[in-house]
């Protein structure tokens, strides 16, 4: 059930060139999987004035906490990363229909496909993932050296290998160009991230059953505005999709990207 | 004793509050949050003839206090929201007030013609005044010539009491509220969305999709006080007061300007729960204003 | 090189940024604060024939990224700014922009002869649109064929080039710039404050002594980006935009609308310094946005 | 010299109900005197966007510290009253012109008379007409005793009287009443607070000198916008003034009020 409620904030730090770690603690957290998002309000007072939609990036149901990892681009998630433990935020969520772990069979193989701001959530699914037996890759593209996190903790999951459009770290070029020499054996793919990468995924795997994650700028978050509307390829049941209550998550195929 | 309560024409309200029109879907989402029946009213989504899409995306962009949307009037058509968005509204007990659009008088007539017949259907609102449809719309709420006369042919059909919703986007906002008062609407809902717009920081170009979009939320309060408080001075139907509401002193800003009840909008993505949230902060409100019954304050700005 | 330069009629600017008219007075108070030569121009404060006191208190009132203000165009009068306040400006190495105010066509036509004289005043900004004159004053704005009709009479006495200063509370703002362009503007300043009130908590009256009040700051710029991208695309004289601007970001998308210079109001108030910072600011969002000069932005909204 | 600066935030405390005492570390502190006014951002972001008038409370000049006591009355103020050690706050200082300390001679008597949040610039005009010589009788009104404060610092500095309206403290009724009874001997009056004060003190002591301490709604706080004018009475040399940079302190008789 989605509700709103004033989260404190139990940690805060920057990993990476502006892109911040927080953690979060409250009882919407008992409702969370991965691949859901929450949407943030990062002021009380009117500007900036809406929420901002972030991705729940892990989930400690044990103590109530949950964390998310953002990048400082606007005012809003400037604000944010002001917060100081102990501050509230409010917090609408959890929201959206996140990753199907169950696509994917203990035993199986997974490959998590995630660029830059869209590697969040692959976090929590890959450890959901693991715990049920399922083997994961994991394939990450990001600018610079300098925007990479989370390293050590993808390494503790499965394979992990880094893009960098310069090659500061790791490979140097696009995920798929590292895609296409690797060429990883997997059941399932999962991904985030901007859309060319999830538009060349889906043809590179156009026989593979995948999971796409997708943004697009929000009003409500809930479903009520028809801000984040996705038209839906030929054949779908609907003509288009809402990304806040329909998606993030889609089977691939599903929208038009 | 209901401190809250208003009567306007067609609308028995339990209080004053409703959501306004596009930001509220049709109240499916919110029904997972809370009990609609707490609504005064449910100013539901544009209703056009057949369906729409609506525009491109990005369809919205954040301004300093307010946003700007340009939705396109995307909804089911007229037929699906008779069969299932109001059908399934039923099982609250809260008036719906219709949004009717159109780009042709006739889409207009038709809408109103059909949808004034739902059971909980107890107004309809003219959307004589989305700026975000480019044929037709806007010029019906910008002439009032030509307001009035849709007006008349809307309420030919009517079988409930007609709201007619102003748009800001005009030299002369009074004129606008005589004509349709003229043409026979039972009441005024105000405002609409200002044209705006905001640019890529990057590339300069606009942002939203459709170039333009509509401004609402707390910055344009301030303009839709003004409105509301030159329209009450100048007609006899009532005003259903709207545009910036963030807070109960808000509520009570728009009545004593004139407004009989008030819509919230945009504040409805920021706080999810800001209609109820308001319903129960009025009756302390009251208590420090001094005041017993919420229609005491209607129009108190204007009184020596 | 100077890669903030710009030339329009009548005004070499060493940049394009300049304090609107009615936020800098005179410019004596901001004198005490950093050197005036350092701007691209100065508006001055709404001259008019005789001396003005303006209106009664409170004058202003905060709104959400906003404010209002009901000043009157309260100022010394004519001989006054001619004797001393023109004087004393031109220590400074800086074109003076004289905002041009008045109830009647005589009275601009007076201003505008005698002001253009003054050595430093290098171009005039017809105010045509301020909404707290009760007489005359906001027709002028609202009706193009007055406002033609005010531009050629102004046009036939000034010394110097002539922008006019256009309302955002009209219909189509596109029709006012054509008919001052018709009527022989050297270009268009823009825009101008929007009508709005707030009321007082307690009692429910207006909070402004004059009732009404114009809307600027942040709050209003998503309006005046629009207006200035719809009026780019139909006249050829240069536009000076402003609404709202509070940081450089905002500098640049007034140019990318259209504006050729943009002048800063409302938030002089906030951040007195505003005005260099701005300008020390610009060359490295040049840098960032890859250009060489500011010229080449202007309008780049628009470019395919 | 008017100057913008980034000062740190060294206390804040609730002296009263809904009144709040801040101290502010910085440069700026050198240029004032009791009386003037600074003009407080609360936010950097755009809401609540003007500055803020509160007057200065006292100074310590050998420390680089200035005391603001404010009531917490809208928004801005509620904003400033979050306001922890250690953040930075910013200022637009010294403005105006204060209350002229050497109008009263060492050995003479100076009446200080208060009316709310009126009393606090009286602080620091008392301690220093205390260091010069004066003798000072404080007077001040308050709604309740809850809305009290500085009985303490005052009663050190001369004689002092509180009263209330609900004569919940001290004296019941308004400073006018009291004084109508103490008939207090002095040579000089300051004052600060409500215009209706102002009005029965100078009409009450039409014969002695006097200093009024205005109030008015503010844009620039500098004098650039004539939001905050007043006009003059008659046989003034201007037909009005403006209350940020003339004022806000007048000499009994040139304003009309
Ligand atoms: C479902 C979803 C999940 C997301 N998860 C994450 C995450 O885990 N980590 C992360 O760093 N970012 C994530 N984003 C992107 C994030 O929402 C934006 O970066 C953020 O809203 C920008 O806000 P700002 O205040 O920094 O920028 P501003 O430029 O001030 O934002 C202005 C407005 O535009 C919206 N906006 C700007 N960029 C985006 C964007 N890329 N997507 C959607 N809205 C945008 C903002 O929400 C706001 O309404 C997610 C977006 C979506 C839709
Ligand atoms: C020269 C001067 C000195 C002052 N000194 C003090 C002081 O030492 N302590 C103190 O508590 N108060 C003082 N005030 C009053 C103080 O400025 C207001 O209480 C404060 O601005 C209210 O802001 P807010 O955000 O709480 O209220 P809001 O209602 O949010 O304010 C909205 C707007 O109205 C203005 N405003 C509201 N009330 C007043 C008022 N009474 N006077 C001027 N502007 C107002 C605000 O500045 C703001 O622009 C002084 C005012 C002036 C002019
Ligand atoms: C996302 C969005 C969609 C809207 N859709 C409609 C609509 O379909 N019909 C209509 O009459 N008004 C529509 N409006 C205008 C609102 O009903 C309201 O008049 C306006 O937003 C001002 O109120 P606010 O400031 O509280 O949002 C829409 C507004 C928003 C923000
Ligand atoms: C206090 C105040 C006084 C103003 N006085 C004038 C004036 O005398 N003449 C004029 O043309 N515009 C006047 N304006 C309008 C501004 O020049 C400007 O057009 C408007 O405020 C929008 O810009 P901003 O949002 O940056 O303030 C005034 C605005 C303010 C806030
Ligand atoms: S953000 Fe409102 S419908 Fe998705
Ligand atoms: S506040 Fe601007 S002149 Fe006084």
């Amino acid at each position: 059930m989605i509700q709103q409620e004033r989260m404190t904030v139990v940690r805060q730090r920057e990993i990476a060139k502006n892109i911040f770690e927080m953690t979060l603690q409250g009882q919407i957290v008992q409702e969370m999987t991965p691949g859901q998002f929450v949407h943030i309000r990062v002021s009380n007072l009117l500007d900036p004035l809406l929420r901002r939609p972030i991705s729940i990036a892990s989930i400690q149901k044990d103590s109530n906490e949950f964390t998310v990892i953002y990048r400082v681009q606007g005012r809003g998630t400037n604000v944010l990363s002001q917060k100081q433990i102990g501050d509230e935020v409010d917090v609408l969520g959890p929201l959206g229909n996140g990753f199907p772990v169950d696509a994917v069979q203990e035993g199986q193989t997974a490959l998590l496909v995630g660029g830059g701001i869209g590697v969040p959530p692959l976090y929590e699914l890959s450890k959901q993932l693991n715990d049920r037996g399922v083997r994961t890759i994991h394939v990450f593209g990001f600018q610079t050296e300098e925007a990479c996190f989370y390293e050590e903790e993808f390494t503790k999951l499965g394979e992990t290998y880094y893009v960098t459009n310069d090659g500061s770290k790791g490979f140097k070029g696009f995920v798929t160009d590292l895609l296409n020499e690797l060429k990883p054996d997997f059941d399932v793919f999962y991904s985030c991230g901007p859309l060319p990468m999830l538009r060349a995924l889906s043809s590179m795997y156009e026989n593979k059953k995948g999971y796409l994650s997708l943004e697009e700028r929000m009003g409500c978050g809930i479903g009520a505005c028809f801000a984040c509307i996705c038209r839906t390829e030929e054949g779908q049941e609907k003509d288009y999709v809402k990304i806040c209550s329909d998606g993030p998550v889609f089977e691939k195929g599903v929208v038009k990207i | 004793m209901n401190r809250l309560d208003i009567q306007l024409p067609g609308l028995d309200l339990k209080n004053p509050i409703m959501p306004a029109s596009g930001c509220f879907g049709f109240g499916r989402e919110f029904a997972q949050l809370y009990d609609l029946s707490k609504l005064g009213a449910i100013m539901i989504k544009a209703t056009t003839v057949k369906p729409r899409l609506g525009n491109p995306t990005p369809r919205v962009a954040e301004t300093p206090a307010g946003m700007l949307n340009a939705i396109g009037l995307q909804n089911p058509g007229l037929e699906k929201v008779m069969a299932e968005e109001l059908p399934w509204l039923e099982r609250y007990d809260v008036p719906i007030i219709a949004n009717v659009a159109g780009s042709t008088t006739e889409d207009y007539v038709e809408v109103a013609r059909r949808i004034s017949t739902a059971p909980n259907v107890k107004a309809l609102e003219l959307n004589i005044s989305c700026p975000n449809v480019k044929q037709g719309g806007i010029t019906f709420g910008t002439d009032p010539v030509v307001a009035r006369e849709l007006v008349e042919q809307v309420k030919a059909v009517s079988k409930v009491p007609v709201y007619v919703k102003l748009s800001p986007n005009v030299t002369n906002i009074v004129e606008m509220a005589q004509a349709v008062e003229i043409g026979g609407a039972d009441g005024i809902t105000m405002i609409n969305t200002l044209i705006g717009m905001r640019l890529d920081e990057k590339t300069g170009k606009p942002l939203i999709a459709n170039v333009t979009g509509g401004l609402s939320g707390p910055a344009v309060k301030p303009i839709a006080i003004r409105m509301v408080y030159e329209v009450y001075k100048e007609v006899d139907i009532p005003i259903i007061g709207m545009g910036g509401v963030s807070c109960v002193q808000d509520v009570i800003d728009f009545m004593s300007a004139g407004a009989s009840a008030v819509a919230v909008g945009t504040m409805n993505f920021v706080d999810p729960f800001i209609c109820p949230k308001l319903i129960d902060e009025l009756p302390a409100k009251l208590d420090e204003l001094g005041v017993k019954h919420i229609k005491e304050i209607i129009g108190r700005s204007h009184r020596p």
